[in-house]
């Protein structure tokens, strides 16, 4: 039977270090707090990151972790979850880290549907060497880097995940704790890789960047929650929905002039990514900005597979014998 | 006779009597054709034979470059040379004594490499007009003199494979096909060996299309019966068995041999290896080879990169498996990075380069010795690992053992440098028993003992590694990184004493190793001499031989080969001081040589070649004679 | 006056060194037959290439070539076009080099919207090094280095360009000469970064793997060829079309049931990417294979943007003069 | 007097004469707060006032490693320390004899690089229970002893300003912040320095707000005058201006001396540079400059990775501008696969590496010269690269200047190598005319002249650099790329005698380079010695310093210093061989001693240093002397 956690289980005696405001505090928390209801033995979590300020957060999990190099954590998550498919892989990574160096690896261990779960924390910035424009860092934007505003469009973290034919996408944000922890649980429970954008407030280098859709006084006109099987309602005063046009556009439509039967359902296993990607696209003040899970759909995943053909060569070779092996080919002997 | 060049040329002259046999030493051959020609399969159907009679035999494929080119030109000829002898063999042969070429692209691409008086066979009936323009001849090289040298023999080898094949029912394209039957059929009979085993083969591998195991044996026949009955040929030869010491034998590339180990020290160490590869010349078939293997404990990863490769495989690691990545040059640049990760992390992990010509791109066919520097100093910071070369095709099976075994008893990064030679090349292996071979011992850490906490980078006082744990391991939870660590807890620690400690303990740890590598072996020492010469990877067979074709001529040097660069063996210092003069040849401009100089402050002269190929016996004897002034 | 150019004058006097039946071949005269078209002097266009059997191709071009390293071609191919707004610049890739170890260049250069036109020839195989699995492998397909089966799920070209933002997006096939020629063609005159897909048959070692789509018996009910403007009908004898259901979803539907006016209306301009990435994602059976341009959208440059910011430094700054900047900040002067 | 901490004791003795102020030759300063006490900015106010003052300065900021850590503790103090003096500097100073603590973690981090007898300025105010607990205090420092080696000075800084601007209108928290202006004004009365310059600056800097300036005003003069009267100063001291040069100062650091240098390339070559770069600590200040000086045609690429910026730099340089990347150890490991492209396409680049300490991610924020072997071996191949080393803060700007010059001149990459102590440092710098510096010749291949077709890789006679053509340019259309090149076409070859030929060339070109880089020069020759100081880089200073201390000791050696590793210049082996003893310092385990080594054969002796900081001249003297057994 599993020892029956709680989140102090979960913290390591290493001091925390982000600065006084920082929303990596809260997501730690969310994690220490989500982790204890899965049931699975402490010992089974490995914590893995990249470079920057986000990807300390290994050292404070009381659990194993390995902070790596810049970018590079999706590849080595891949290796470990390969090795000991019985490990819960956790990656930590920034926007910089995931999006910028890292780009490829997001990409591939997407692609691949290993199973691991990517926590991409988005502040819109590079957080640990002072203030430089990261992919998401919006156009125009003034940084220490582009003194001038960012020349470079911005990617959107869950349309590279898409493109790269995630199975599972969701977004949440630092400031939205329980909602943080159920996504956290449902990356945890799909079969398969997960890419979850946390929107992060870097309280140093681009404070309040997320205040246009998350600050408490409108953040409900300016969000909307999905739910699997549910009519996409929102608004402060559940006055507003979504629903799709003849030309195959989103609209965001008043509950006054239409019914909810208007409205789309949303359904995170369609396997057609073209809603999801518009979902995923939204963005305020035309749309609400999609929080939830955005797609879960079952597809084999690359641990699956590679101990498939394992298996389907176990069968179909002689048992594994090295001497046989050695002594394979065109042989002869010399007396 | 020694070798076929020495026959006198009256031998050759086409007579009427009885034929001759002579008896020579060793023979190296060269099958070359174009690229469709099918003479990859003679090469390795004579080499088979030759095995299986009993020479020594050592080989070397000759690939076109990368892509397909068109047929008939240079750049789509292929070859494979074969040496074989009574006695040992320790390369695949300088030059070729006899070259069966196939078109004349094929003799173009390989008349540079002949042995003067060497005897070559070619296909009369590709000597058409616009062959010879498609190999870049301007004029017909059988007439205008440029054979003299040589010992031609023409043979309309498609003519006379289609007669044989006459009345078969396939296509004509398939009777052409045969044509390098032909040529094999009649180096058989040359160099007076046996059919059967290629029947036998024929008979297996075409158990499906009786028409074209027909076809093929025919031909076979056609050639072996043309030649024991033309004029053309007057005398053939004979390679006496060589003394093998007893046991059984295959043969085997360098890249095979790899592999081979990698899968042994899956069973050896009861663990699984993880192979993390990203596709590159002349590497790629590491990859290919172990993807069949995967029942032997094999996790093989194709990466989208050679990052995601080595950091795969340094996740696998820190899971507790083998971790393991092949590449070549530009691969192992790419790789910099992340093998310090493993250097700062101390994880064990082996990462093999089959070196390639360079830089850049360079020449992604062709050997060269030149990434030794990249192996060594390629990373920033004090960033100690070890370096172990492989000398010979077989060799690659033992050291990527080596290296597995290094790398996990002092939990420590090991590159292995092969190259494209080794990787190509083969030679008869001596097959040894699973249980002679050595165990690689692999102790995870599993309890806290009886210490109070866990401390990750406490060291073991002997072997100064850290311990090994496995995610997963109860009680043991713990956080690394690529940030300096503290001694002992494994924290992240900016302080200055802590760092200098750790990077002389990174350095030390490497340097322990001398206790599980062997002493330096000097050879050649029946006769005194102030002269040593060192060398390291393939080169060890051309040295060798060097070495014992000076000795013949009364000029007696010493030689040592150093299969581990990092740590060098105990006693480097004491044999190289030992000697006068040192001279260290290698494929490259000098890079051990610098190495050697930079550690022991002692004068040596690098003897360097760096064209794509590996050296020639001859060469060296020659430079060596400059050096000693003989 | 530009000099009137022929196919010839792009040929350099490099031998073509494909292998007899590569697709490789069409695509070259494709590109030889369209620049003369143009109008642009010789010497302005730049192929710089990855590595790659594909990436051999600046060396038969007549003009300014770099055949570079593996993967990295868009990076450098946006330093040139940086320094040098000028030139017509294009990348010529492998769906290896483009999206196995390059993956993260191609995302930046496209979501940047560096004005350079990218050609990935999608053989779905490394052809150079001689037959391994890329990351449009299909899955399950054995290739040297998959012996039992490839355990990746591919990715698709297309989906990767448009997660990263592109601008312009098109697909076209070796077999179709003409198309080709028309899609290089709108590439060019597109102002910003275009990404083509051209499917090519390698025919050593992935060969027909096209079959499916693009065998002349079958080709017209198994692609579509978008047109902008135009109703999206496909079909032997145009009897199909392709509308969007109530849930959003693309259907195929037939023209006896149908109206033409039912049918989606092609817009290369729209905004919304979503139903770009539905008809990228479209494949064969259930739906055709969609060809020709299927985005094309108006957004500033990279170069635009630099530009732009060192305009406005201009302005704002003093005049340039080295001397005074050497000597501002705190001077002090000794005598 | 000398220095401070030859002071007696009696000086420090409360009393009620009247100050004494004593002279001294120097001082070395530091100021220690949390981050948030505004160190760096009264460091470098104090910076400023010296220098308009007229001594010899040079400066040394101490950040807090990466992330801002909780305040109050060790790991957020930020410090600034200053060297000052009458004569020459060449560091920012061993170890300060005066240390400015505002609270207990600055006192716990610096005291361990405090001078024996140094003066203690300390915020009393906040040694209170919970701050030194927070700084890792067991007991209160001030009363266990522990600081009785040194002069303490006990202000209750916090206090005193409060009272200062008790009657201004602004939060507790502004006025809070003024205490490092009553820091700054005590330390000015401390060694006798007018406040003029600073009222001035808080005059401009707040404009926009008075009230603030009034506070800042208020408490500067507040912690002068608070020095002027209390008992607790009996003692002031006095720095005689320094002889200097005429001309125009400013005071920079490498980084910006590096960015100026960069701008200067483009208006002296009149040709666009283009800079790729990737954030990365220490060097991302480069491209922080840079980015605000595009009109000078500096076109500033922030690419996606290390990779991306090299690569987009290269086809920068292809294209025709000057393309230059800029990173630290990390990158560098990133960039090594794309450096060698550059080198096989015989391009223009500068690579910059801004130093610090590894292996792997290692120290980010702390220098160590441990790259060398990276910046001249890291790469596979055969793959010379040019590589020059700045020996101060102002010498980036210089070196990076002629980085371009020999880039363009003989089409090949450069590295240049600064480190974290450069690149943060500061000295003053007696500005250059423009019309001084040396010009960049840019000649791009414009026209086919009278040749009969065009040849990439034809090569000048001189300096063997091929060709630099901007594609464009009608009639020179042609290709290049990373396989190895035919001789003057430019061709892909594989042909061995053309790849050593080539090899050859591209090694043989940087060693041309020769002709343009100075002689090694030898200071200390006024007396004649057999030992040789020998360095690189950064630690020019701490050696020139040692090689003088030692002088006055009566112990002469002499010291030479090189810019320039690859290719050394041409009298290196010379000087090498004039002497006996060759000492090699360096921060790192060896690694310029080694190259010396290899190079020369002959014996040196290192000394070593890898804790992430910069020799402190004791420490070199007696190593120096241990090695004399002296
Ligand atoms: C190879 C390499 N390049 C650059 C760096 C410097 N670096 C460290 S973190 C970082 C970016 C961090 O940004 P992000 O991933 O958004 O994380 P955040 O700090 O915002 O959480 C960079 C550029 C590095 N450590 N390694
Ligand atoms: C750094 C590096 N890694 C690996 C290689 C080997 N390599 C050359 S081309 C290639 C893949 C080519 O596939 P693709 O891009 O699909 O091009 P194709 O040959 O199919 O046109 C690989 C793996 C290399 N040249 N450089
Ligand atoms: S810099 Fe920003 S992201 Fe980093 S710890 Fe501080 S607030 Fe958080
Ligand atoms: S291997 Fe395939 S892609 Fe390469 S040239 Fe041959 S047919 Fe074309
Ligand atoms: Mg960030
Ligand atoms: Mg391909």
């Amino acid at each position: 039977m599993t020892k029956q956690y709680t989140k102090k289980d979960f913290a390591s005696d290493n001091e925390v270090r982000w600065c006084p405001g920082c929303g990596d505090y809260s997501i730690l928390t969310a994690v220490q707090k989500t982790l204890p209801e899965l049931g699975v033995p402490k010992e089974k979590f490995v914590f893995i990151s990249g470079i920057g300020c986000s990807s300390r957060f290994p050292y404070y999990m009381n659990t194993y972790g390995f902070h790596t190099i810049h970018g590079r954590a999706p590849a080595i998550a891949t290796g470990v979850k390969i090795a000991n498919p019985d490990l819960s892989v956790w990656v930590i990574t920034g926007d910089g880290d995931a999006l910028s160096i890292g780009g490829n690896h997001i990409l591939h261990a997407l692609r691949r549907n290993v199973d691991i779960n990517i926590l991409l924390f988005n502040n819109e910035i590079y957080g640990l060497t002072k203030g430089q424009a990261s992919p998401t860092t919006h156009y125009g934007q003034k940084t220490k880097s582009t003194p001038s505003g960012n020349p470079s469009r911005p990617v959107r973290p869950l349309h590279v995940a898409l493109g790269s034919e995630a199975t599972f996408i969701a977004r949440t944000a630092d400031v939205l704790m329980k909602h943080m922890q159920g996504v956290l649980k449902e990356a945890y429970y799909h079969n398969g890789g997960t890419f979850i954008e946390i929107l992060q407030n870097c309280h140093i280098f681009n404070d309040g960047v997320f205040k246009n859709i998350l600050d408490k006084k409108i953040r409900d006109d300016r969000i909307i929650l999905l739910e699997d099987g549910k009519p996409m309602v929102f608004g402060a005063n559940s006055d507003k929905g979504l629903r799709i046009n003849a030309l195959g556009k989103l609209e965001v439509v008043s509950l006054e002039e239409y019914s909810v039967d208007d409205l789309l359902v949303h359904d995170v296993k369609n396997p057609d990514p073209g809603i999801h990607f518009m979902l995923a696209d939204m963005e305020p003040p035309e749309y609400p900005e999609a929080m939830g899970v955005i797609r879960a759909v079952k597809e084999p995943t690359f641990g699956e597979q590679i101990r498939h053909t394992m298996k389907v060569h176990a069968e179909q070779a002689a048992t594994p014998n090295l001497e046989k092996l050695l002594y394979s080919g065109e042989t002869w002997t010399v007396e | 006779m020694k070798s076929i060049v020495d026959a006198p040329d009256s031998l050759f002259q086409p007579n009427n009597h009885e034929k001759s046999v002579e008896e020579v030493d060793q023979v190296t051959i060269r099958f070359a054709g174009d690229s469709g020609d099918g003479m990859q399969l003679a090469g390795s159907r004579f080499t088979s034979t030759t095995a299986l009679f009993g020479n020594e035999l050592a080989t070397l494929p000759d690939f076109p470059a990368e892509i397909r080119a068109p047929a008939g030109t240079v750049a789509g000829v292929s070859g494979y040379q074969i040496h074989f002898s009574k006695s040992s063999i320790h390369t695949p042969g300088d030059q070729p004594e006899v070259l069966v070429a196939m078109n004349p692209a094929a003799l173009k691409a390989n008349i540079k490499d002949l042995a003067p008086h060497g005897l070559i066979i070619l296909n009369s009936d590709t000597f058409t007009e616009a062959n010879l323009k498609k190999a870049g001849y301007e004029s017909d090289p059988r007439e205008d003199g440029s054979l003299q040298n040589f010992r031609v023999v023409e043979v309309p080898i498609t003519k006379l494979t289609r007669e044989a094949l006459k009345d078969l029912d396939i296509s004509d394209k398939d009777k052409d096909r045969c044509k390098n039957m032909f040529a094999l059929g009649l180096s058989f009979w040359m160099f007076d060996r046996s059919l059967t085993p290629t029947l036998e083969w024929i008979e297996k591998k075409f158990a499906s299309k009786p028409e074209i195991a027909k076809a093929n044996t025919l031909a076979l026949r056609a050639g072996y019966n043309f030649a024991d009955t033309t004029e053309l040929l007057p005398v053939h030869f004979k390679v006496e068995k060589a003394e093998l010491e007893p046991g059984t034998y295959r043969n085997i590339t360098g890249n095979e041999a790899l592999s081979l180990g990698v899968i042994a020290a899956a069973s050896l160490s009861k663990t699984g290896v993880f192979l993390g590869a990203y596709p590159i010349t002349p590497a790629s078939d590491i990859l290919h080879y172990l993807a069949r293997y995967t029942e032997y404990g094999i996790s093989v990863f194709q990466a989208e990169d050679e990052i995601a490769a080595i950091c795969a495989a340094i996740g696998a690691s820190y899971a507790g498996s083998l971790g393991i990545t092949a590449t070549s040059g530009p691969g192992m640049a790419l790789k910099s990075e992340a093998l310090n990760l493993a250097v700062m992390a101390e994880l064990p992990l082996v990462v093999v380069n089959v070196q390639r010509g360079g830089p850049s791109t360079g020449l992604p066919t062709k050997p060269e010795q030149a990434d030794l520097f990249q192996a060594m100093y390629g990373r920033n910071g004090e960033s100690p690992v070890a370096v172990v070369a492989a000398r010979s095709p077989v060799d690659c099976f033992y050291k990527v053992l080596k290296a597995f075994q290094l790398a996990v008893k002092y939990m420590a990064p090991v590159v292995l440098l092969s190259d494209g030679y080794l990787a190509n090349g083969s030679e008869s292996w001596r097959l040894p028993k699973v249980s002679e071979l050595d165990p690689i011992e692999v102790k995870y850490k599993q309890t806290l003992d009886n210490a109070d906490k866990f401390y990750p980078y406490e060291r073991d006082e002997k072997t100064l590694a850290r311990p090994w744990v496995k995610p997963g391991t109860p009680g043991l939870e713990h956080r690394i990184g690529g940030l300096e660590k503290e001694d002992k807890t494994g924290n992240v620690s900016y302080d200055p004493e802590n760092h200098e400690k750790m990077v002389h303990f990174r350095k030390e740890k490497i340097q322990r190793m001398k206790a599980d590598i062997p002493k330096l072996e000097v050879l050649g020492t029946d006769n005194p001499s102030d002269v040593l010469l060192v060398g390291w990877g393939s080169s060890y067979g051309a040295i060798y031989d060097a070495r014992e074709r000076l000795a013949k001529e009364g000029i007696f040097v010493h030689q040592t080969h150093f299969d581990y660069i990092n740590p060098m063996p105990s006693n480097a210092e004491e044999v190289l001081h030992s000697y006068k003069t040192v001279i260290v040849p290698e494929l490259n401009l000098g890079q051990f040589a610098f190495i050697l100089q930079g550690t022991f402050a002692k004068k040596v002269i690098p003897i360097t070649q760096v064209k794509g190929q590996p050296f020639r016996v001859n060469t060296l004897v020659k430079r060596i004679k400059e050096i000693l002034g003989k």
